[in-house]
C-alpha cells in the first residue's frame, strides 16, 4: 500500500484524526488527541497491521516551531512501512502513550521524555531514561542551556575543536 | 517500643522477605555499566528494573554540533563491537538523504568489512556468553579468532576497534594489496573453528541444561517489543533486513536466514539465541566468499566522495542489519552542513527492553544467562 | 601400624639427655613438629598447584600463561617453566596487601571464617597416609575422621559469607551450605561401600585389602560407578567448576569471599587447593590402590617374576600415590577449564535425584556381589 | 598434662555454653555452640570414644549446626546483624526451670558411682557400637529411624503446602 492508501484508511476510520498536511510529505501527521485511537487502528486493521514499532524519535522543529514525536512503523505481515508524526506545543505538550500497544514504545517514550520533556499520558512509568533522575532540563531541545553546575560540580564548557 | 512489639517485628511475619539486589553498574556479567535492580525471593527473581545511562555520552546532542562526516567517528563509539556496521548504516542513511550513489567496488568493500565485523561481533557474543554460564575457555577461543579479524581491519585501515572507515560516498582507504588472499586464508581457517566451538560449548550437556528452555521469548512478544537481529530470529521469525529489505548489494548474495528451531528446548530460548549467532557466522562466511570472488578489482574508492556533505532539507529513516539487529538512523536535515537531528535506533536498546519481561521467575544464575544471550553493548543502549 | 606420631613420641622419650617429660608435653612437642610440615606442605602445595593450574589453563586455552616472573634470575624462557616465580610473587603480594574489613561486617566472625575453613583442611591431613606408616596418625576410624573434619569447613564458608554483610556473599554462603551438605551424602555412601567390603575404617587396612585382592575401582561394576560418584561429589565438595556456585564469578562476583583481601583471602585459597589434595588423596587411597604400584600389578598379571622389577618399595609408594593425586588434580583442572557452571537447582537435582539413589542401590548391590563372589 | 588438657577442654565447653545463652546475637550464639560441640567431642576423645567423637563432629557440627546457622540466616534481615533476644518475658519461669534442672543434675553428679578404668581402653569402638546397635538396642535404633522418617515427611509436607 502507498502512503495515499494509508491516508485514506485512517481518514476512513477516524475522520478528523489527520492534521492538514501537504501532499508532498512522506509521512502522516496525526493530531495528538486522536493518536491513541489511530495507533490501535494501525496495529489491528486488517489492511494495515503495523505490529512492529521500528523507531520512535522526539523532534524539535526549532525555537519558533513545535515539538514532534515521530513513529516509524513496520508491518511484519504485510511488509509495509509508515512514518507518523504527532506535533505538540513546546510547553506542556501531551501525547497519548502507545506503550500498551507496542511495548517497544515504553523505553523510547521515556527517552523522548528525557530529552524533550513532552508528557506521554498513560505511560506506565514515565521517568528519565538515560540522564540522572535529578537532571534539570531536557537537553535535546534547541533552546537548551547547559547548566553551570550539576551537584556542585562545574559542567565543562570547553568547546575547542568542536566549533 | 515494648519487647513484645519488637519481637513481633522480628518474628511476627515469618515470610521470606523480598531482597533487593543491585547488580551493577560494576558487575562481571552486565557487559559494561548496566545496573539491574533485582527483586529476589531466595534464588528466584521476581522483578527486574534495568537502570540505564551510565555510559550516556550525549551522542545525539553532539551530532547537532558536528558536520555529517564528523559524526562517523561518534557512531564508531556507539556499538564499539560492530563499528563497521554503524559506519555503514549511518553513511548509507546520509547517502539516501543526499541521493548519492557509490561505486560498485565501494559497495563490495563495505559488505566485506561489515560481514567480517559481524563475525567478530558474534564471536565476542558467543565467547562472553560462555563466560556468563561459567565456561572460560570458549571465550579465549573466540577471542583468538576475533583477533585475526581485527588484524585484517588493522591491515586495511590502521585501526582495530574504532575504524572511521566507511565514509559518506566511499571508504577511507582502498583495500591493501593481498587483502583478498589474506581474507580467503582467514575464512579457510575460520570455518573449521566453528565446529570446535560447537564441540567445546554448544553441545555440552551442562551448557544445554543451562540454556535450553531458559528465558523463552515467544515470537509475538519479540515483535511487540521490536526485538531484532538474532534475538528476533531465534524466536522463529524469519526476518533479516539484508534479505527482506535489501540495501547495499545484499540482493546479489546467496545466503540463508537462520531462525531458531527449538532444537534443545523451546523456540526462542537462550540456546537458540546463542546458536543462531553461531550459524550466522557460517552465513557471513558464505557471503564473504561470494563477495571476495565477485569484487571488481579496478576502481577508485574516493570517486564519489562529495566535496561537501550538505543534504537538502528533509528527513530519512534508514535501517540496516547490524550484528545485534535493526540499526536505524533517523536523520533530519535543514539544508545546512550539520544535521538538524540524528536519532539512533539502537537494536540493543530495544532488545534490552524485553529483558525484564522474559527473565522474571527465573533464578539468579539464569538472569546472567538471559542477559548474555541478548548480547547488549552498553555503548549503544546508552549512546 | 606405626605412624609418625608414634615414632616421634618413641624417639623423643628415648633421648637420654632430655629431662623427663610427661606424655602430654611430648604430645605437644610432637604436634608442633608435625604441624609445621603440614602447614608448609599446604603453602607449597598452593604455590605449585596455582602455577600448575595457570599453565594447564593456558595450555587448554591456546596461550602461554605466566611468562615473566622468575626466581633468582631463572625465568624458564618460553618453556613450561616460564614465569616460575609468578605464584611466589603473588603470595608475597597477598601477604603485604592491605587487609580490609568492611565497616558493617561482623568483625569477629569475619575474622574467624577463613580460619575455620583453613583449620578444617589442615586437620584433615592428620589422618591421610601417603604410604605404609607414613601418616601423622593412623586412626582406626580414618575414613570417618576425614568426613567429620571436612564437614566443618562449610561453617567457615557460611560465616565468611554472612559476616561480610554483603548480599552476594550471603548468596554464596547459602549456596555453599546447601551444596556441601547435599554432596556429603553421596560422598559418604560411596566410601561406605568400600568400608563394607574391607570391614575397617582404617586407611591402611583399605590399602592392604587392595594389595591382597584388587583395586577398588575394578572390584566390581558397582564400584566403578561409586568411583565416579565419589570423584564428582568430591569436585562439588571443593567448590570447583562445574560446581563452583558459591563463588560463581559471573553471577555472585566472588561469592562468599567477595569482601576478603590479603592474607585472609590467601587462606581461602590455601584451603581450596589443600581440599583438592585431600579429595584426590582419598580417591587415590580408597579407589585407586593408594601407594600400590600399578606397574607391579600389571607385571604380576603378565607373569613377570617379582625379582625383575623394583617398582613397589616405600619410596616408590610415595611416588605412585603422588602420580595418582596429580592425575586426579589435573582432571579437576580439566573440568574447570572446559565445563560451564551448573545452576543451583540442577546441582541439587544431581545430588539428590541421581547420585544418592545410585549410591544407595550401589551399597545394596555390592553387598550382594560380596555374598556371591567373596 | 593430660589433666590440663582435659581442664582446658572442659573450660572451653562451659565458657562457650555460657556464651551461647548470654549473647544477644543469634549467629554468635550458633558459633559459640560450635565451640561447645567441639569441646564435647574432645571430651569423648578423653574417654577413648573416638568413633563417638567423630560422630559428634559430623552430625552436630557438620549437620545440625549448619542447619541452625542456615535457619538464622534465612529468617532474618541481612542488613541488620543485631538480632533481638526474644525470650525476656519468660525469665521468672525460666529461672525456676533452670534451678530445678541444675539441682537435678548436681544430685545426679554426686549420686553416680564414678569408676576409674582399670582395664586397658578398647582399641576399636566401631565394632562394639555397631554390634550393640544391631542387637541389644535394635528396637530403639529402628524406632529412632522411623521417627526421623516421620520428621522428614512432615518437613516435606510443610515445605510444599504453600504450593497447594
Amino acid at each position: 500500500m502507498e502512503l495515499s492508501d494509508f491516508r485514506k484508511a485512517i481518514s476512513g476510520a477516524h475522520p478528523d484524526a489527520l492534521a492538514a498536511d501537504a501532499e508532498s510529505q512522506q509521512w502522516l501527521e496525526i493530531i495528538p488527541e486522536k493518536w491513541g485511537e489511530v495507533a490501535l487502528t494501525l496495529r489491528d486493521d486488517k489492511a494495515l497491521r503495523f505490529d512492529y514499532l521500528s523507531c520512535l524519535s522526539g523532534y524539535d522543529e526549532g525555537v519558533d516551531g513545535q515539538l514532534a514525536v515521530i513513529y516509524n512503523l513496520h508491518s511484519m505481515e504485510l511488509l509495509q512501512q509508515l512514518e507518523i508524526r504527532v506535533k505538540l506545543p513546546r510547553e506542556g505538550g501531551r501525547v497519548p502513550s502507545v506503550a500498551h500497544i507496542w511495548r517497544a514504545a515504553d523505553w523510547h517514550e521515556r527517552e523522548a521524555y528525557d530529552m524533550y520533556g513532552m508528557t506521554f499520558s498513560g505511560h506506565p512509568d514515565l521517568r528519565r531514561m538515560l540522564l540522572p533522575e535529578d537532571w534539570v532540563g531536557h537537553p535535546l531541545l534547541k533552546d537548551y542551556e547547559t547548566p553551570e553546575y550539576y551537584r556542585g560540580i562545574e559542567v565543562e564548557k570547553d568547546k575547542r575543536g568542536w566549533e | 517500643m515494648t519487647v513484645s512489639e519488637k519481637s513481633a517485628d522480628n518474628f511476627g511475619v515469618v515470610k521470606a522477605e523480598e531482597m533487593v539486589l543491585n547488580m551493577g553498574p560494576q558487575h562481571p556479567s552486565t557487559h559494561g555499566v548496566l545496573r539491574l535492580k533485582i527483586y529476589t525471593d531466595g534464588e528466584i527473581v521476581s522483578r527486574i528494573e534495568p537502570h540505564l545511562g551510565y555510559l550516556h555520552r550525549c551522542f545525539e546532542k553532539h551530532c547537532e554540533y558536528l558536520s555529517y562526516e564528523q559524526v562517523i567517528p561518534f557512531t564508531d563509539r556507539c556499538d564499539y563491537l560492530a563499528s563497521m556496521a554503524n559506519n555503514h548504516i549511518y553513511a548509507m542513511a546520509v547517502e539516501k538523504l543526499m541521493d548519492l550513489e557509490v561505486t560498485e567496488k565501494v559497495e563490495y568493500i563495505r559488505v566485506i568489512m561489515v560481514e567480517l565485523q559481524r563475525i567478530a561481533s558474534h564471536l565476542m557474543a558467543i565467547g562472553t556468553f560462555g563466560l556468563d554460564v561459567g565456561g572460560i575457555t570458549p571465550f579465549t577461543y573466540t577471542f583468538r579468532d576475533r583477533e585475526r579479524i581485527l588484524d585484517l581491519f588493522e591491515y586495511t585501515c590502521g585501526a582495530r576497534l574504532l575504524y572511521n572507515y566507511i565514509w559518506v560516498g566511499g571508504v577511507s582507504h582502498d583495500l591493501p594489496v593481498n587483502f583478498v588472499r589474506l581474507a580467503t586464508e582467514f575464512l579457510d581457517y575460520f570455518e573449521p573453528q566453528i565446529d570446535e566451538y560447537n564441540n567445546l560449548l554448544t553441545f555440552n550437556k551442562i551448557f544445554i541444561e543451562r540454556t535450553g528452555d531458559v528465558g523463552v521469548l515467544p515470537a509475538d512478544v519479540a515483535i511487540n517489543y521490536a526485538a531484532s537481529g538474532p534475538v528476533l530470529r531465534a524466536s522463529g521469525v524469519k526476518w533479516d533486513l539484508r534479505r527482506d529489505d535489501p540495501y547495499s548489494i545484499y540482493d546479489r548474495f546467496d545466503f540463508d536466514v537462520i531462525v531458531g528451531d527449538g532444537q534443545m528446548g523451546t523456540v526462542g530460548d537462550c540456546w537458540d539465541r546463542y546458536y543462531v549467532r553461531v550459524l550466522e557466522m557460517r552465513e557471513s562466511v558464505k557471503i564473504l566468499r561470494q563477495a571476495l570472488a565477485q569484487m571488481p578489482t579496478e576502481g577508485d574508492v574516493h570517486e564519489n566522495l562529495p566535496k561537501k556533505v550538505r543534504p537538502p532539507e528533509g528527513s530519512v529513516y534508514f535501517r540496516g542489519e547490524s550484528p545485534r539487529g535493526e540499526l536505524g538512523f533517523f536523520i533530519a536535515s535543514d539544508g545546512k552542513s550539520k544535521p538538524f537531528r540524528v536519532k539512533m535506533r539502537s537494536p540493543a536498546f530495544c532488545n534490552l527492553s524485553l529483558f525484564s519481561e522474559i527473565s522474571e521467575g527465573w533464578m539468579l544464575s539464569d538472569i546472567v544467562t538471559i542477559l548474555g544471550s541478548i548480547d547488549i553493548v552498553l555503548g549503544e543502549t546508552d549512546r | 601400624m606405626s605412624s609418625w606420631t608414634d615414632s616421634l613420641v618413641g624417639f623423643i622419650s628415648g633421648i637420654a639427655w632430655l629431662p623427663d617429660m610427661s606424655a602430654g608435653t611430648i604430645m605437644v612437642i610432637v604436634a608442633v613438629l608435625l604441624g609445621l610440615p603440614v602447614f608448609t606442605f599446604m603453602a607449597v602445595n598452593a604455590l605449585v598447584a596455582v602455577y600448575f593450574e595457570r599453565k594447564v589453563s593456558a595450555f587448554m586455552q591456546d596461550r602461554l600463561g605466566p611468562m615473566e616472573v622468575g626466581i633468582f634470575g631463572f625465568k624458564g624462557g618460553k618453556k613450561f617453566w616460564g614465569g616460575i616465580g609468578q605464584t611466589l610473587a603473588d603470595a608475597i603480594k597477598l601477604l603485604v596487601k592491605e587487609d580490609t574489613i568492611p565497616k558493617d561486617a561482623d568483625r569477629p566472625l569475619f575474622i574467624l571464617g577463613p580460619f575455620i575453613i583453613f583449620g578444617a583442611a589442615f586437620t584433615a591431613f592428620i589422618g591421610l597416609p601417603i604410604g605404609y606408616g607414613l601418616v601423622i596418625s593412623d586412626f582406626n576410624i580414618g575414613v570417618f575422621f576425614i568426613s567429620a573434619v571436612s564437614s566443618v569447613g562449610v561453617i567457615g564458608v557460611i560465616l565468611a559469607g554472612w559476616a561480610s554483610n554483603n548480599k552476594w556473599s550471603l548468596y554464596g554462603a547459602m549456596r555453599s551450605a546447601a551444596q556441601i551438605i547435599s554432596y556429603e551424602l553421596p560422598l559418604g555412601m560411596s566410601l561406605l561401600l568400600v568400608v563394607m567390603v574391607v570391614g575397617s575404617l582404617q586407611f591402611s587396612e583399605i590399602v592392604l585389602w587392595q594389595e591382597q585382592h584388587r583395586w577398588f575401582i575394578i572390584h566390581s561394576p558397582f564400584t566403578v560407578i561409586a568411583f565416579f560418584i565419589f570423584m564428582i561429589s568430591g569436585v562439588a565438595e571443593v567448590n570447583r567448576t562445574p560446581f563452583d556456585l558459591p563463588e560463581a564469578e559471573s553471577e555472585l562476583v566472588a561469592g562468599f569471599m567477595t569482601e576478603y583481601s590479603g592474607f585472609r583471602w590467601a587462606l581461602f585459597f590455601l584451603s581450596e587447593y589443600a581440599n583438592m589434595v585431600i579429595i584426590s588423596l582419598m580417591t587415590a587411597i580408597v579407589f585407586l590402590g593408594g601407594w600400590l604400584s600399578p606397574v607391579a600389578g600389571l607385571l604380576d598379571m603378565a607373569g613377570v617374576p617379582a625379582g625383575w622389577y623394583y617398582l613397589s618399595g616405600p619410596l616408590w609408594g610415595i611416588f605412585w600415590i603422588f602420580i595418582k593425586v596429580a592425575t586426579l588434580i589435573f582432571i579437576m583442572m580439566w573440568f574447570r577449564w572446559t565445563f560451564p557452571r551448573m545452576r543451583p537447582d540442577q546441582l541439587m537435582y544431581t545430588a539428590w535425584k541421581v547420585f544418592i539413589p545410585f549410591a544407595l542401590v550401589n551399597i545394596f548391590l555390592v553387598g550382594i556381589w560380596e555374598l556371591i563372589f567373596a | 598434662m593430660a589433666a590440663l588438657g582435659f581442664n582446658l577442654i572442659a573450660a572451653m565447653v562451659i565458657f562457650t555454653a555460657f556464651w551461647v545463652v548470654t549473647t544477644s546475637k543469634l549467629i554468635h550464639a550458633a558459633v559459640a555452640l560450635m565451640g561447645t560441640l567441639f569441646g564435647v567431642a574432645g571430651l569423648y576423645v578423653y574417654l577413648y570414644a573416638d568413633f563417638l567423637a567423630a560422630t559428634q563432629v559430623i552430625i552436630y557440627v557438620g549437620g545440625i549446626l549448619v542447619l541452625i546457622i542456615f535457619g538464622v540466616m534465612l529468617t532474618h534481615r541481612v542488613s541488620g546483624i543485631d538480632t533481638l533476644q526474644t525470650n525476656m518475658p519468660n525469665r521468672p519461669a525460666a529461672a525456676v526451670v533452670v534451678f530445678l534442672l541444675f539441682m537435678g543434675l548436681t544430685a545426679l553428679l554426686f549420686r553416680t558411682p564414678w569408676h576409674m578404668a582399670d582395664a586397658a581402653p578398647v582399641v576399636s569402638t566401631v565394632e562394639i557400637i555397631g554390634a550393640a546397635l544391631l542387637t541389644r538396642y535394635l528396637l530403639h535404633f529402628e524406632v529412632a529411624s522411623v521417627l526421623l522418617l516421620v520428621a522428614l515427611l512432615g518437613a516435606a509436607y510443610l515445605a510444599r503446602r504453600e504450593d497447594g
